[in-house]
């Protein structure tokens, strides 16, 4: 079988956790020998449709990436190209036959983190630090907060944004300075909130990537979210030759394989592992759903 | 808690020196530059190179001094080629400096990502880790508030203090400010401009590359590109607050990290009721209003950003 | 080593000084190249057809000239009248936001051929006034503006994020802070369709012109360029070096102003604090690169574009790490300014 | 008198195509002081700094105390113990006197820096060689004769024995010089051997024991002080005898410029108190005075770029009440400014440029905004030829033109629209003789169609052979005028001292 031809095109450098969870997956499709994968890496709003023109010219056929800083710029460009598939991480909607956008989606892992982490607190105050109040981050530090709440309904929450997606030294401030103020466990949207905890000795929760294994003494769980099934569904289509200019996100979903909770179970309380494996099932088999608010976590 | 309870917290005083640490290397070293006469925007890259070379060296195996000496090291070799473009040559200094920004970060990530292909999150060190001081770290409130840092962050504090005595006492100080003021009468008195310009901007290169160094080897324990984020602009402006003192240059670095460290306590407390975006001008403002205060008292070094050329009038 | 000042500038070194930067600054990001394992000669071909090899290439080289052009004739008329402008990153943004405030459904109603100049002068304005709070503090209070105008790209850029975080944030672009966009009736028509150059490049280039008319032709030019060179001398001759720094101040960052108000309507539509990747520093740059002269600028914002969009576009193609673009960008003008050190300078023992 | 404690050997210096110095060799003995001569441009400062070390010669040797000096080291003569006092101040405004001192004075990788045993011996050096200054002052805070005397003290704080000193006196009053020249005796009487440059010839003759004279970068003689003259000197430096022209007795007109207690302040300090004076068409009003004694100031306010704090300035009858440069040349001012070079003109420009500078917002030269270039032109031609400048046509740069040519150019720019008013402030510095005479030649001739010339000089030659009437400025104050026929040099130096007879 042919291998499809993938552009990758990341508006930061691959670090960035959101990045990486893209590039693993394409790296990772690459070796399983269904795609041929290029990337470039912290292109700035001003380059990125050109990028996208280059590798549309370059005869790829599916152009993965972001277009959060380049909405309108990046659908007319996928109205110049359109025998592209552009599949962007969007805030916006899917536009033309072409345009498939995808949202980032692991507030139900994050939830069933919150059940594990609500009775590992001694203060009962709760950190979470965020880059910017985007709907994406809002919905799930409020997924967090509902978990933990349901196991803890009076559960106090911090909360602290830094203002910008790339310090870490930053983060790892607003985790030190939540834990002044009495949380003891903290949801870590950005790199470097575990830090903080580690520092403190408190615990702390993942999101996005495994940050386990960088910090086996802190964090317990992670809400992990995976592209793969994402990119599978925009890979397929694009074999099919449908039309995919298309919203993606539904991929994101747990019973999809989109985000699940992994975490340690020596770390946490034992009683807490059968109610959340319960809840769990429950969204998998679309008996719960979790509750999702955008609005900006205070 | 409310917003005035927060000055009384011993963490926000410990967060204070955290963040203000690297602060104090990178004015500290643009002040040293721009009192020998030589103003360097290179800071903001020599500071991302620091970071990325202090952090490699201790990735592959080196201990975490040797880190920060890499770093040191590699700020000095770019503040040696902006010594050689802006003193010996006597180019524009503020172009040759944002080149020098460009092509410092812009090296650096291209190094960085040649040495290090990405998977995930990426690596991690072992930083620097805070040092028990018998006693004075166990002081009630002032050892949590005081004494709880890494050794880079004393040093930092130390530095301020050896360089403030230095330029006022020293010979080598005198030198340095005497080439700022005046490289011809510098040079009537025996004091070679050229090298000690050149030594200076290469000393405070160095402090910038460990400022930046700070920041992958204590306050994190992995490079990121682009995580210096205007630290060094920063910098720049707090010399100017400073009105080009050592010790008034420590003084603006903590007022900043003040700001810094209550603006994300005060979240808590009030939400994002106060732009951010505000506290962050802060310094910014700052510095011009010194300019302001400063100006009729002429406390810039007057040959600043002027090249000496030898044998020209 | 010596360095002396050369008499006159022979015309064979004028032209071969830049040849060389350039070559140096090849040779030295080809090693660089080869580390990174790929073929330097095949890169440096990929660069010339990234730059220059398809019409996206060409028309992607020329939207890359076009704010260049137009930021460096605002450091090159400043810097003419010895007015250190350092400050063209925030006016540069300043006049994006006035734009895309102006041009967005709240803001002037106006049919296109009315709001398009509109906005353009809007843009302008804002820059200007940026720029003029830093003259009147050197002016009043003689506090040096290299200092001020880079300080205040700062907080320009500071207070760009917190309006489109806060009262110009767009509600439709779900938190992402961006400004809201300009309506369609705002937005510059484009010079070729299915690519992003639009007509500011026109724009641009006639803007070079006219300053370069009225620098060598007018009062304005004849007084401003007397103040830039010896300002003791043109104050004797009854030049208001006030009133010419004033005037300079309002064409510097009004073209700034200008150049970001041309990117949102031609380009981006909206304001986000990445909207320029350095346009205002790299002005600077291309400025010095070309003398200062208004035509050379066009050469020289050409010159680093076409740098740029090829080593991004080489990079791609060979799979070298893209920050290569910035290095090789950064390198020549460090090798640039000293080539062109050479043909003032000669270097004796 | 005895061994030689310098010499310099065919010192040979070019600046591109310009030879600076050329072979030169000369001697120095102990205790002796030299006086070097020459005009300006002569190549005496570039002499003397490559004796320092500041510039590295094309060839020849500087041999001190029997070692030679490694060129293009400073340090190197400083440990030679040689000291140089620089023409322009070699000081750090922003530093004390002890600072700028003692900078340089230890290794500079040591802990030292002994600021209190540094000041005894300031002290005691100030005291022994009467040069009192204090040594905490900041440098910036100091007048110009302070100044000098920390030039001369960071000389002996490193123990010279042999003492540079290029024009020490110029920015001197006469007293000052006076009572300077007295301590470099003293310090030659302890055995310092000294050179010093001045162009003031009286001086040479009254301090030097010897004298040496360059012309065009070339030792052309040498002589001892007492058995030369003043006439010999001006000739050895001229390299020929030029005869300046005379001015002839005329009647003079109506007043056309009148000051009356006229001040000028500039930040705080009072630059001219009380100024009051009067020129007539067809007169020639000179001032006379030594440098940092408001001259400047007074040509300032005479250009319509100081305005006067207290009292009244007219011109032509009505008083001026918002002065400006363009106002002043509306009014028909012709202005020359006393340094040609900062103020006179742009030196990137083309001639045509700085011919019309002034005037172009004249219809004459401009229109709806635009340059006129064809009259401009046709304007600059017309002062070429009108008044001699050599050297370029109206399409080139203005500073490839020599001093005395660009000022004639000045000079014709503003003498070509037939002023009523002509302010010329040291119309001939730095000017060669040939030079001097057609500038002179252009002043008398004004004067004859009429002109009202005010004369602002500090050479006593120019003031005598111009003005018909003369006023001295001391420290900001103008004496009476006295006629020309009651002065000679004695008289107009006493007046320059600030002794002016209140009845004259
Ligand atoms: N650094 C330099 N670069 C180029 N030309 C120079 C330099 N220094 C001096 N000159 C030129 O060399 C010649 C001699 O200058 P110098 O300063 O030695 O004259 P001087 O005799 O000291 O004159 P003055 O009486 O005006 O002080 C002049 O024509 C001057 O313009
Ligand atoms: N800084 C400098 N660099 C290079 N050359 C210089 C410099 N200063 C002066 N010169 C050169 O020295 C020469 C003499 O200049 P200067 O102004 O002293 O003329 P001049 O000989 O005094 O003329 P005139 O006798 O007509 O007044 C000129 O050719 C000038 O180009
Ligand atoms: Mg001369
Ligand atoms: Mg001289």
């Amino acid at each position: 079988q042919e291998k499809l031809k993938v552009a990758g095109i990341h508006a930061s450098p691959v670090e960035n956790a959101w990045n990486s969870r893209l590039h693993e997956a394409l790296l990772a499709a690459a070796k399983d020998g269904v795609i041929e994968y290029v990337f470039s890496e912290g292109v700035s709003g001003t380059d990125y449709p050109r990028a996208m023109r280059e590798y549309a010219e370059a005869g790829n056929k599916l152009i993965v990436g972001e277009s959060y800083a380049v909405e309108t710029e990046a659908r007319q460009v996928a109205a110049d190209y359109p025998g592209t598939a552009f599949l962007m991480g969007s805030s916006g909607k899917p536009s033309g036959d072409n345009f498939g956008t995808f949202g980032t989606w692991n507030h139900e892992a994050a939830y069933l983190a919150g059940m594990l982490a609500a009775p590992l607190s001694k203060s009962g105050t709760f950190g979470a630090v965020g880059a910017i109040p985007i709907p994406e981050v809002n919905i799930l530090i409020n997924a967090f907060r509902a978990g933990v709440k349901e196991v803890r309904p009076d559960a106090k929450f911090l909360n602290g944004f830094i203002g910008t997606f790339f310090d870490p030294p930053k983060a790892r401030e607003a985790g030190l300075a939540q834990i002044d103020a009495g949380a003891d466990i903290l949801f870590g949207e950005r790199i470097g909130t575990a830090d903080a905890a580690k520092e403190k000795g408190v615990k702390s929760v993942g999101s996005l990537i495994d940050y386990t294994p960088r910090y086996p003494e802190t964090v317990f769980a992670n809400a992990m979210w995976y592209f793969r099934p994402i990119l599978d569904g925009a890979i397929a289509d694009v074999k099919a030759g449908v039309k995919t200019g298309k919203d993606y996100s539904s991929f994101s979903f747990m019973k999809e394989g989109g985000n699940d909770i992994v975490f340690t179970e020596s770390m946490v309380d034992a009683a807490s592992i059968a109610p959340m494996e319960a809840k769990r099932a429950a969204i998998k088999a679309g008996t719960f759903t979790v509750p999702v608010d955008p609005a900006e976590p205070t | 808690m409310d917003a005035l309870d927060i000055f009384a917290s011993a963490g926000l005083w410990a967060a204070v020196l955290r963040i203000a640490t690297p602060l104090i290397f990178g004015t500290l070293g643009a002040l040293i530059c721009e009192r020998a006469g030589v103003l360097n925007l290179g800071i903001e890259g020599i500071m991302t190179f620091g970071a990325m070379i202090g952090w490699m060296t201790v990735y592959q195996g080196g201990d975490l001094w040797l880190g920060l000496l890499a770093a040191a090291l590699g700020g000095a070799a770019f503040g040696l080629l902006h010594a050689l473009l802006t003193v010996t040559l006597g180019l524009s200094q503020h172009v040759t400096g944002l080149g020098i920004t460009l092509f410092a970060s812009s090296l650096t990530y291209f190094i960085f990502r040649l040495s290090v292909p990405v998977s995930g999150t990426p690596p991690t060190i072992v930083p620097f880790q805070v040092i028990h001081i018998p006693v004075l770290s166990d002081l009630p409130f002032l050892g949590e508030a005081v004494f709880a840092q890494t050794a880079p962050t004393y040093l930092a504090v130390a530095l301020a203090i050896v360089i403030a005595w230095g330029l006022a006492r020293t010979p080598l100080g005198l030198a340095v400010r005497i080439v700022g003021e005046n490289p011809h009468a510098a040079e009537a008195q025996g004091i070679d401009p050229i090298r000690l310009r050149i030594g200076a901007v290469v000393f405070g290169s160095a402090l910038m590359g460990m400022g930046g160094a700070f920041l992958t080897l204590a306050a994190f324990n992995s490079f990121f590109p682009t995580m210096v984020q205007g630290r060094g602009w920063v910098c720049i402006a707090l010399v100017v607050f400073a009105s080009w003192r050592p010790e008034r240059a420590l003084l603006g670095a903590l007022l900043f990290a003040l700001f810094d460290a209550y603006q994300l306590r005060l979240q808590h407390i009030v939400g994002k009721a106060v732009p951010y975006q505000l506290f962050l001008m802060i310094p910014y403002l700052m510095s011009i209003v010194a300019l302001l205060v400063m100006a009729r008292r002429a406390r810039v070094p007057q040959a600043l950003m002027q090249p000496f050329r030898r044998g020209e009038r | 080593m010596r360095l002396e000042r050369r008499a006159n500038i022979p015309l064979s070194l004028a032209i071969a000084a830049p040849i060389g930067a350039v070559i140096a600054a090849l040779l030295l990001a080809g090693i660089l190249i080869a580390i990174a394992g790929a073929p330097v000669l095949e890169a440096y071909q990929r660069m010339l057809i990234g730059a220059f090899g398809s019409r996206l290439s060409i028309t992607e080289t020329l939207t890359r000239t076009t704010p260049l052009i137009l930021t460096g004739l605002a450091a090159a008329v400043a810097f003419r009248a010895r007015l250190w402008n350092i400050g063209a990153e925030g006016q540069f943004y300043v006049g994006a936001l006035a734009a895309a405030a102006l041009g967005s459904e709240h803001g002037l109603h106006l049919p296109s051929y009315a709001l398009i100049p509109a906005l353009m002068v809007a843009g302008a304005v804002a820059g200007a006034i940026l720029l003029l709070v830093p003259l009147a503090l050197r002016l009043r209070f003689g506090v040096d503006e290299v200092v001020t105008t880079l300080l205040l790209n700062f907080v320009a850029v500071l207070f760009v994020s917190m309006m489109i975080e806060g009262v110009l944030k767009d509600p439709l672009a779900f938190g992402w802070p961006q400004s809201v966009p300009i309506v369609g009736d705002a937005s510059l028509p484009k010079l070729i369709a299915r690519s992003r150059l639009h007509i500011g490049l026109l724009i641009a280039v006639g803007l070079a012109l006219l300053i370069w008319l009225i620098q060598s032709r007018t009062l304005f030019g004849l007084e401003s360029r007397a103040a830039g060179l010896n300002p003791s001398a043109a104050r004797f001759a009854g030049v208001s070096l006030t009133g010419v720094l004033v005037k300079v101040a309002c064409l510097s960052g009004g073209l700034a102003g200008l150049a970001g108000a041309i990117e949102v309507m031609g380009v981006k539509g909206y304001v986000t604090t990445d909207l320029s990747p350095g346009f205002g520093y790299t002005g600077i740059v291309v400025a010095m690169l070309a003398g200062l002269h208004p035509l050379g600028v066009v050469v020289a914002a050409l010159f680093v574009a076409t740098m740029f969009v090829g080593a991004d576009g080489m990079s791609r193609a060979l799979g070298v790490p893209s920050f290569i673009a910035d290095v090789i960008v950064s390198l020549s003008l460090l090798t640039m300014l000293v080539g062109l050190f050479l043909t003032s300078y000669r270097i004796r023992r | 008198m005895s061994e030689p404690v310098l010499r310099l050997e065919g010192i040979t210096k070019r600046f591109g195509t310009l030879t600076a110095n050329d072979d030169v060799t000369l001697e120095l003995r102990q205790g002796e002081l030299l006086a070097l001569l020459g005009e300006n441009g002569a190549g005496k400062t570039t002499l003397m700094n490559i004796l320092f070390g500041h510039y590295t010669p094309d060839a020849g040797r500087v041999v001190a105390f029997g070692h030679e000096l490694p060129p293009g080291k400073p340090r190197a003569a400083i440990e030679a113990r040689i000291g140089m006092v620089h023409q322009h101040f070699a000081l750090a405004a922003n530093l004390t006197v002890i600072e700028n001192v003692i900078a340089g004075t230890e290794r500079l990788f040591s802990f030292g820096l002994d600021k209190s045993s540094a000041r005894a011996k300031l002290k005691e050096l100030s005291a022994r060689f009467g040069l009192a200054v204090d040594p905490d002052a900041r440098v910036g805070d100091l007048s110009v004769g302070e100044r000098q005397r920390v030039e001369i003290l960071k000389s002996l704080y490193r123990d010279a024995r042999i003492l540079i000193l290029d024009e020490p006196t110029a920015v001197l009053t006469h007293q000052e010089a006076e009572k300077l020249y007295a301590t470099l005796r003293g310090m030659a009487e302890k055995g310092l051997s000294l050179i010093f440059i001045s162009h003031k010839l009286h001086e040479v003759l009254a301090a030097a024991d010897r004298v040496v004279v360059l012309r065009g970068g070339k030792v052309v003689a040498e002589r001892r002080a007492a058995e030369t003259s003043k006439d010999e000197l001006a000739e050895l430096m001229v390299g020929r005898r030029v005869a300046r022209p005379q001015r002839d007795v005329q009647a003079p007109g109506a007043v056309l410029m009148r000051a009356t207690s006229v001040d000028v302040m500039s930040s705080g300090t009072k630059l001219l108190s009380e100024v009051s004076f009067e020129v007539r068409a067809g007169e020639t009003l000179g001032i006379i005075g030594v440098s940092g004694n408001g001259q400047s100031a007074l040509g300032q306010l005479v250009s319509g770029l100081a305005k006067p704090t207290e009292g009244r300035l007219e011109m032509l009858g009505k008083e001026i009440q918002a002065p400006s440069p363009r106002s002043f040349v509306a009014a028909g001012v012709g202005r020359i400014p006393e340094d040609r070079n900062a103020d006179g003109v742009v030196g990137d420009m083309l001639i045509w440029e700085n011919a019309v500078l002034e005037r172009v917002r004249g219809s004459e030269f401009s229109a709806a905004g635009f340059v006129r270039r064809t009259p401009s032109r046709a304007f600059a031609q017309t002062v070429i030829e009108r008044f001699d400048v050599r050297g370029g046509t109206p399409d080139s740069p203005i500073r490839l033109l020599s001093g005395g040519n660009m000022q004639k150019l000045i000079l014709g720019r503003n003498l070509a629209t037939s002023p009523r008013i002509l302010i010329a402030a040291q119309p001939t510095r730095g000017l060669d003789e040939g030079a001097v005479a057609a500038v002179h030649a252009e002043i008398l001739a004004a004067r004859r169609a009429g002109t009202a010339i005010l004369l602002i000089s500090e050479d006593l030659d120019e003031i005598l052979q111009l003005a018909d009437r003369v006023q001295a400025i001391v420290r900001g104050r103008l004496s009476p005028a006295i006629p020309i026929g009651a002065a000679d040099p004695r008289r107009l130096g006493l007046m320059m001292a600030g002794v002016w007879d209140e009845a004259a």
